[in-house]
């Protein structure tokens, strides 16, 4: 309080000795602006709040989620986290984007052989028809051993690539649900 | 770089300069008039009826190109009232409060004067011809010509109480604004009445020479205190041609030349009196779109 | 790194506060030379050089570490006789010789040569024979343990590793420095001297780096020479040193961990390979298990693997399912597949989160997905990968029609971070776990929705199959779904994989009681233990218990290790190897730079971090000869991974492309090599041949100046991430080349003039930013410019742009095939 | 009232990611330019190019450099509304939409704003612009909302290299001080302090560490409040308003005399006075 104090007095002292009836009058008039309270509205006053991690470098910044009736209305750093400390990136402040924005796809999107245009397509059929191609590639190409005799049980005519940004879970279940299919051609972003 | 070039323009454009144009006729006529009655005889009667018909127009149209020009027009009363308290909002060091109040007083006055002068003619009861008349009408009169002063000068002292680039690098716009609000004025006046030839005319002709003497005066002092730094990038381009052209030489020269000889005859008074308005005109235009150019 | 990864600047402005000084070695002066207190260009691609300068430097003014090199490295090792030295050979070690067919390589290296000299003779092949007839695997093991090597702990020895190294760097002098890199010798001597005043005892020295270093044909070897420096310097282990790799995606370090990768399984195991001596899981295990060091576990952590693939149907009898685990047969790294799918031998594709249709030498992706009979994309937007049949600049071209494009393509719209719960690992190791917030939009699924529910189609579509084939697949243990009863109830969607279900999985547990396993150390080898990632072993040690979840940070006064915040990968370590934080006796090396020491009171190792060593282990415990695993180390042997426990100045296995860094020039080179003429390239350098993937010569005048590409702080990668964010694309909004303003003015080319940038291999148009952060430089007597260029752009989204990959080639490095973006040939012009 | 807040911005540390713009614009639900399709400015790495009603932090990048490097600095700053202890907003702001906060900061509420402009004239740092959605005028609010919640500004918090600092005004000054003393003694001579003491509008409750002059970083040397003009400029109006009443005055006298002469020659209309 007391820095304040001296503050608004050489406000009062200094407008004074500025020497013009006018400069003394409106820094008056400055000062005498009464300090309003206005009450705001915190948007994330009754948001549920969830930790999270930054999806973009591999710093692994602490963000923390809030959410209000089941909408994210808000991401920012976790000021707790040992790692950022709250701080955040460009792209670690525009996660919300991520989420909430209108050029997301939100339905799956088809082309047929040979296409023009993409359909709007249902995800059950879509996933249904996934299955049956990666059953027909696979059992078309699927070699067991090499001519030199070697026994490989793999294809190699079908790729998976990515990984990098996704969930380590996410990794676990997709190498190991390909090379319990014998697809080797596994690979993501660490090289490249 | 002079440190008001490090701001931002509030991009008051064409709104605004009709606006300042005509708000400094109607209070330049307005001033006029009330100088008319309360000085003059009642032969001068006619020409200060005159400044009140352009007055109080004047004072709607600017009070609507106000209200055009805000982002929130429907807002415009927060300027008057405060929004969460409705209490008055005035602020006596604000220009722009004190004009928003300035304008509603000239608006007030100009239309008890409008009355008086239609009340005159008879085309309203005849007994309210006292607002222009006796003791009321002087009141009015006074109060509606101070703020009819006030209505052409408070404009220009809006600008240079601000950071801008050229407006506040001077403090002699409001009075170049008042003293150009006084001519154009005086020259809408002449126009409208340019048949006759009364001597409040000649008095009107004689006063808005004086009147461009002044503001040429006024216009150099003007551009001399601004200083070169501020001068060459605002100035030193279209808008300066367009200064130096358009008010100098067609707005202010030329009608005084005009004024020593009336070479056109009969169109002499009113070529003048529409060099005059131009050169008014585009006086608000430089002044306001050069610096909103920077 | 203040450039690309400012939040972990935040650590180096805060040791600058405290009077720490930064380096910044660059070809352009980025947003981090702008912070440092000293910059230091240098032409792109020639690290090795500089590198290499200061190791000669280190050694010639004898500013290395002397204890921590003589005990903590392999300095005093005596390499085999038959040895030859690039110095020996004009360029080249001992041991290359003629590729094989398929390998895109010219020259291979056998490394025979490379081997440590052992005190008695030693027969690899017959005690290999004699492993195969043991028990267990552990006797296997046992016999695979090789006699110890001969040392010369005065390093004085013509043929110590020591003297090796210092007369193969003997030629990197200042002067050498300044004519290949173009660095000016005093600028160099000052990061010289720089370097040794802030390392030892009292002090240590890190090296932060990121594709700088690996997108070379070189790019393992760059990373080796910083190795090899830290090791002299004695900045390895310790707080401080180290050299820190700014990984770029969220969990590039956790898809490496638990590899989407071809080339490897869990926990950094080998993947089984039909070109080497894999042929039986014993086989497997005696080819990869190095038996003294803490991999003579491998067979535990190979068996529990197995285990956690094929479940109650992995069993000793059918050696835990190891022949329906897929073996790999050649190169199937990220260019290798693209050419592979340019060939028309690839039919169907995944892409999950990236972006390959901007990615190297992209427009020759782009041509090769339209040899694909179908492709899955899922990702947020709509990224160039699913849109190249009928937006990519081929088809705008008219080269493809969509008529004639086969291919089927899905796109299926991705759940983001804050609407899965899972896991990340950053570039420390350090796994954290995210919640779920909020329902994903629409049809928006996670990514391990897709894959769980694709898993389960495929169970069904071969449950009838009696094909030995689809045996394996029919053993794949695939319980992932809820138990009953414990689906959340605040979500619409359905048919998530229980994430806790795959951690139990990924850390293990015991197969007769299903009891979760507290750490690796629980691993057996008799199939009594299931565990898919050994390295991520503890991280669920019990019920309730899931460490990645914690968020318990250090109080601000305390050593800021932060062990209740999240789990680094192995057993919560921080800091590998950090047995080196403390000297051979166990006290610290200074009291500023403790971080764990031996508690001669308490008989075990203590301090801030988990210790990385046996805790119970003393300094003074010897090597018990014959023994495998840490019993073969003694008490001064910090590198446990190692297979003598000591850090690696000379690499005698492991590494494709030589055992010591060698410069060589970019594949696309304005100069010569100078060091040396016979051998321009990294001889083992990989080249996928293609018509479209063509190199500039040496000095073309055709393609004189130097390219390197690069991110933007306000960019993510391919864009994928950003591109399509306002809030991103309006920070940098176009693709933009850097040009100094001596090439601009050169060329006649002004700030934001379109610009057209030609390599042998594809032109691209993109606006010029004139600016003096770039500068020619002289190299070898003759100016060379340098121009850089960020990459993250494409044609879709709302910033868009050429794409910079287009130029690139497809060129490797020969031990992880790794690119070479950072230093291409181009030409520039002004456009039109 | 609460203790005076702000931000002490230590340029000399900014890296110019830009969190703190977009950290900003999260936090306060602000759009992108033209919904982020915009041109390369070719003026550095900045796009944002200025401060307006929906850049309300905005980092400007400096290139200096001399042709042969021998000297090469790439400076970078985090600008934002200064807060000022005498703010010329504030001052002029017609409708009292700009208030004083319990923290010593400046702020446009928003419901009261009716989008006169008068502000963006009168602020000196060129801080204030119409946001285009709300069609008010918008700036930094050092996030109130905040800060009544006990929060700390979205930028500030963001700032990975605490070139943002918030906290009360008298410790500010003094890690400040701390800091600038810390950098002389290091030999950066130029470093220099902006609107920490009251020279400055009476205190700037954003204020910074620069490393060269002002006007180098965009910053008047010497911001004013624009109150400094009303009186002579008003002075000088009345006097002219006066002046040209007597102008006129003169002109009905010598106009009166006229005619009276007029009169006294012939037979005129008689007059009276008005």
């Amino acid at each position: 309080m007391a820095i304040t104090v001296s503050r608004r007095r050489f406000l009062k002292v200094g407008g004074a000795a500025a020497g013009t009836a006018a400069g003394a009058l409106l820094g008056l008039g400055v000062d005498l602006q009464p300090k309003q309270v206005r009450a705001q509205q915190l948007r994330i006053k009754d948001a549920q709040v969830y930790p999270s991690v930054c999806p973009y470098c591999a710093v692994g910044c602490g963000t923390l989620v809030h959410v209000v009736n089941g909408q994210i209305v808000n991401i920012e750093g976790n000021p707790k986290s040992p790692v950022n400390k709250g701080n955040l990136c460009p792209k670690g402040a525009a996660i919300y984007q991520l989420h909430v924005n209108p050029n997301r796809l939100t339905k799956v999107l088809y082309r047929k052989p040979y296409g023009t245009r993409w359909e709007v397509v249902d995800l059950e059929w879509a996933m249904d028809r996934v299955a049956e191609l990666v059953k027909k590639t696979r059992d078309e190409t699927f070699v067991e051993t090499l001519p030199n005799g070697k026994r490989v049980m793999h294809t190699t005519a079908i790729f998976s690539l990515g990984g990098a940004t996704i969930d380590n879970e996410w990794n676990h279940i997709q190498q190991k649900l390909m090379r319990g299919l014998g697809i080797v051609r596994i690979e993501n972003q660490a090289r490249i | 770089m002079p440190d008001s070039f490090f701001t931002h323009a509030p991009e008051w454009r064409w709104w605004i300069v009709f606006y300042f144009f005509i708000g400094g006729i109607a209070g330049g006529a307005f001033a006029l008039a009330a100088l008319l009655r309360l000085f003059g005889q009642p032969g001068d009667r006619p020409i200060s009826r005159l400044g009140y018909y352009i007055a109080f127009p004047g004072s709607i149209i600017s009070g609507i190109l106000l209200i055009l020009d805000l982002k929130r027009p429907e807002r415009f009363w927060h300027m008057l009232i405060q929004s969460e308290t409705f209490r008055p909002a005035f602020k006596w060091w604000s220009p722009i409060s004190v004009g928003s109040w300035g304008l509603l007083a000239f608006g007030f006055f100009s239309f008890l004067a409008f009355v008086g002068a239609l009340a005159e003619i008879g085309w309203l009861p005849r007994g309210l011809s006292g607002l222009i008349q006796g003791r009321l009408g002087v009141a009015v009169n006074v109060l509606g010509g101070l703020s009819g002063f006030f209505l052409a000068g408070y404009t220009g002292v809006l600008l240079s109480t601000t950071n801008r680039p050229l407006w506040s690098d001077t403090v002699w716009l409001g009075l170049l604004f008042l003293v150009s609000g006084f001519s154009t004025g005086a020259a809408l006046l002449l126009l409208l009445s340019w048949r006759s030839n009364t001597p409040t005319i000649r008095w009107l002709k004689e006063l808005d020479t004086w009147t461009l003497m002044l503001e040429l005066v006024v216009l150099v002092i003007l551009l001399a205190s601004v200083g070169m730094a501020v001068l060459r990038p605002v100035l030193f381009n279209a808008w300066g041609v367009l200064l130096l052209v358009g008010v100098v030489l067609v707005g202010i020269l030329v009608p005084i030349a005009l004024h020593f000889r009336p070479v056109l005859g009969r169109l002499t008074v009113p070529s003048a009196a529409v060099l005059v308005l131009v050169g008014g005109f585009i006086l608000r235009v430089v002044m306001l779109l050069s610096s909103e150019a920077v | 790194m203040a450039e690309n990864h400012p939040v972990a600047y935040r650590y180096v402005a805060e040791a600058k506060r405290r009077g720490s000084k930064l380096i910044s070695i660059d070809p352009r002066y980025t947003r981090s030379s702008a912070m440092a207190d000293l910059y230091v260009p240098l032409r792109s691609g020639t690290d090795i050089a500089f590198l290499g300068g200061l190791i000669r430097y280190m050694i010639e003014n004898e500013k290395y570490f002397k204890d921590y090199v003589v005990n903590y490295t392999n300095a005093a090792t005596i390499i085999r006789d038959d040895f030859q030295d690039t110095e020996d050979l004009e360029g080249v070690f001992s041991g290359l010789k003629e590729a094989p067919q398929g390998t895109f390589q010219k020259y291979v290296y056998d490394n025979a040569t490379w081997q440590y000299k052992r005190t008695a003779a030693w027969d690899a092949a017959k005690a290999r024979e004699e492993a195969m007839k043991a028990a267990t695997f552990a006797e296997m093991i046992q016999k695979m343990v090789p006699p110890p090597a001969e040392k010369d702990p005065t390093l004085q020895h013509p043929r110590t590793v020591f003297q090796i190294v210092r007369r193969h760097f003997s030629r990197y002098t200042p002067e050498m420095v300044e004519q290949i890199c173009g660095t000016p010798k005093e600028l160099f001597l000052r990061v010289a001297e720089m370097l040794a005043e802030n390392s030892g005892p009292e002090k240590t020295m890190t090296f932060v780096y990121a594709m700088g270093w690996t997108q070379h044909t070189y790019g393992v070897q760059n990373i080796g020479a910083a190795a090899l420096l830290q090791l002299l310097l004695g900045n390895m282990g310790r707080p401080g040193g180290g050299i820190l790799a700014l990984r770029g995606h969220a969990t590039i370090q956790g898809s490496t961990d638990i590899p989407t990768l071809h080339h490897s399984i869990q926990g950094y195991m080998a993947h089984p390979d039909a070109r080497r001596k894999h042929d039986t899981l014993r086989d497997y295990i005696l080819t990869e298990t190095r038996p003294t060091s803490y991999w003579a576990n491998l067979p535990k952590f190979m068996v529990s693997y197995l285990k956690s693939m094929y479940g109650d149907a992995a069993k000793p009898e059918n050696d835990f399912g190891y022949d329906w685990h897929p073996k790999i047969a050649g190169d199937y790294s990220f260019m290798a597949s693209f050419h592979a799918m340019a060939l028309g031998e690839i039919k169907g594709a995944f892409f999950f989160g990236q972006n390959p249709a901007t990615s190297i030498h992209a427009s020759l992706i782009r041509r090769a997905l339209a040899n694909l009979d179908w492709m899955v994309v899922k990702d947020n937007f709509e990224i160039e990968t699913a849109a190249f049949w009928y937006k990519s600049p081929e088809v705008q071209s008219g080269e493809l029609k969509p008529e004639q494009i086969k291919t089927e393509v899905f796109l299926f719209p991705s759940a983001q971070v804050a609407e899965i719960e899972g896991t990340f690992t950053n570039t420390a190791r350090l796994i954290q776990f995210h919640e779920k917030a909020a329902d994903p939009p629409g049809d928006c699924r996670s990514d391990a929705w897709f894959t769980h529910q694709l898993a389960l189609r495929l169970k069904k579509l071969y449950a009838d199959s009696t094909l030995p084939r689809d045996e394996g697949f029919k053993n794949l243990t695939w319980d992932y779904d809820y138990a009953p009863g414990t689906y959340p109830t605040n979500t619409r969607i359905q048919g998530e994989p229980d994430v806790m279900k795959i951690w139990r999985e990924v850390n293990g547990f015991k197969t007769e009681t299903g009891e979760l396993l507290k750490g690796f150390g629980e691993l057996k080898d008799d199939g009594s233990t299931t565990c898919a990632s050994w390295i991520y072993c503890g991280a669920y040690p019990e019920e309730g218990r899931f460490l990645p979840a914690n968020h318990t940070p250090d109080p601000d006064d305390k050593p800021g290790t932060h062990l209740g915040w999240g789990f680094a990968w192995p057993a919560n370590r921080r800091i590998l190897y950090n047995r080196a934080s403390a000297d051979p006796n166990g006290n610290p090396w200074s009291e500023r730079k403790k971080l764990i020491w031996w508690d001669a009171g308490q008989k075990k190792w203590v301090g801030y971090d988990v210790p990385d060593f046996p805790a119970t282990k003393a300094p003074d415990t010897p090597a018990k000869p014959g023994a495998t695993g840490l019993d073969a180390h003694d008490g001064k042997s910090p590198f446990i991974m190692i297979a003598d426990g000591k850090g690696w100045l000379f690499v005698p296995v492991g590494l494709q492309d030589g055992p010591l860094p060698t410069h060589y020039e970019p594949m696309e080179s304005p100069v010569p090599n100078l060091l040396y003429p016979k051998w321009q390239n990294n001889p083992i350098a990989k080249v996928y041949e293609h018509e479209r993937n063509q190199l500039a010569t040496i000095g073309d005048p055709q393609f004189p100046i130097v390219l390197t590409t690069y991110r933007l702080t306000e960019h993510h990668l391919a864009g994928g991430m950003s591109r399509w964010l306002p809030w991103l694309a309006e920070l940098q909004p176009e693709l933009f080349v850097e040009i100094s303003p001596e090439l601009a003015a050169e060329k006649g080319i002004k700030n934001l003039d379109m610009v057209r940038i030609t390599s042998k291999r594809g032109t691209i148009v993109a606006k010029a930013l004139v600016t003096p952060r770039l500068r020619p430089l002289t190299v070898a007597g003759k100016t060379v410019h340098q121009i850089g260029m960020p990459w993250h752009w494409g044609f879709m989204g709302i910033s868009v742009g050429d794409v910079v990959n287009d130029l690139g080639a497809w060129v490797a490095d020969p031990n992880v095939q790794i690119h070479e973006m950072k230093a291409l040939l181009v030409n520039v012009e002004k456009a039109q | 009232m609460a203790e005076p807040m702000g931000f002490f911005t230590d340029t000399s540390v900014c890296i110019g990611c830009k969190a703190c713009e977009v950290a900003c614009k999260a936090w306060n639900q602000l759009p992108a330019r033209n919904g982020g399709k915009v041109q390369l400015s070719g003026i550095s790495y900045d796009n944002t190019v200025e401060l307006n009603g929906i850049q309300w932090r905005h980092v400007k990048f400096i290139e200096d450099f001399t042709p042969d490097r021998s000297t090469e600095r790439w400076l970078m700053m985090s600008d934002v509304c200064k807060h000022c202890v005498q703010a010329a907003c504030l001052e002029v702001c017609p409708t009292g939409a700009i208030i004083r906060t319990e923290f010593d900061t400046v702020v446009i509420q928003q419901n009261v704003c009716n989008g006169c402009r008068s502000c963006i004239a009168a602020c000196p740092f060129g801080v204030i612009e119409i946001n285009p959605e709300t069609n008010t005028a918008m700036k930094c609010t050092l996030c109130y909302d905040r800060l009544q919640a006990g929060m700390v500004p979205a930028c500030a918090q963001a700032c990975p290299t605490q070139s943002i600092q918030f906290g009360p005004i008298s410790e500010l000054r003094q890690r400040a001080q701390q800091r600038l003393e810390q950098l002389h003694a290091a030999g950066v001579m130029q470093a220099r302090l902006y609107g920490h003491d009251e020279s400055i509008l009476g205190g700037l409750n954003a204020f910074y560490l620069l490393l060269d002059e002002p006007g180098k970083y965009g910053l008047p040397a010497n911001p004013q409040l624009p109150s400094r003009n009303l009186a002579p400029s008003a002075a000088l109006s009345a006097a002219g308003a006066v002046a040209l009443g007597l102008l006129g005055l003169v002109g009905l006298r010598k106009q009166r005399m006229d005619r009276l002469a007029a009169e006294e020659r012939g037979q005129g209309e008689g007059s009276h006075a008005g």
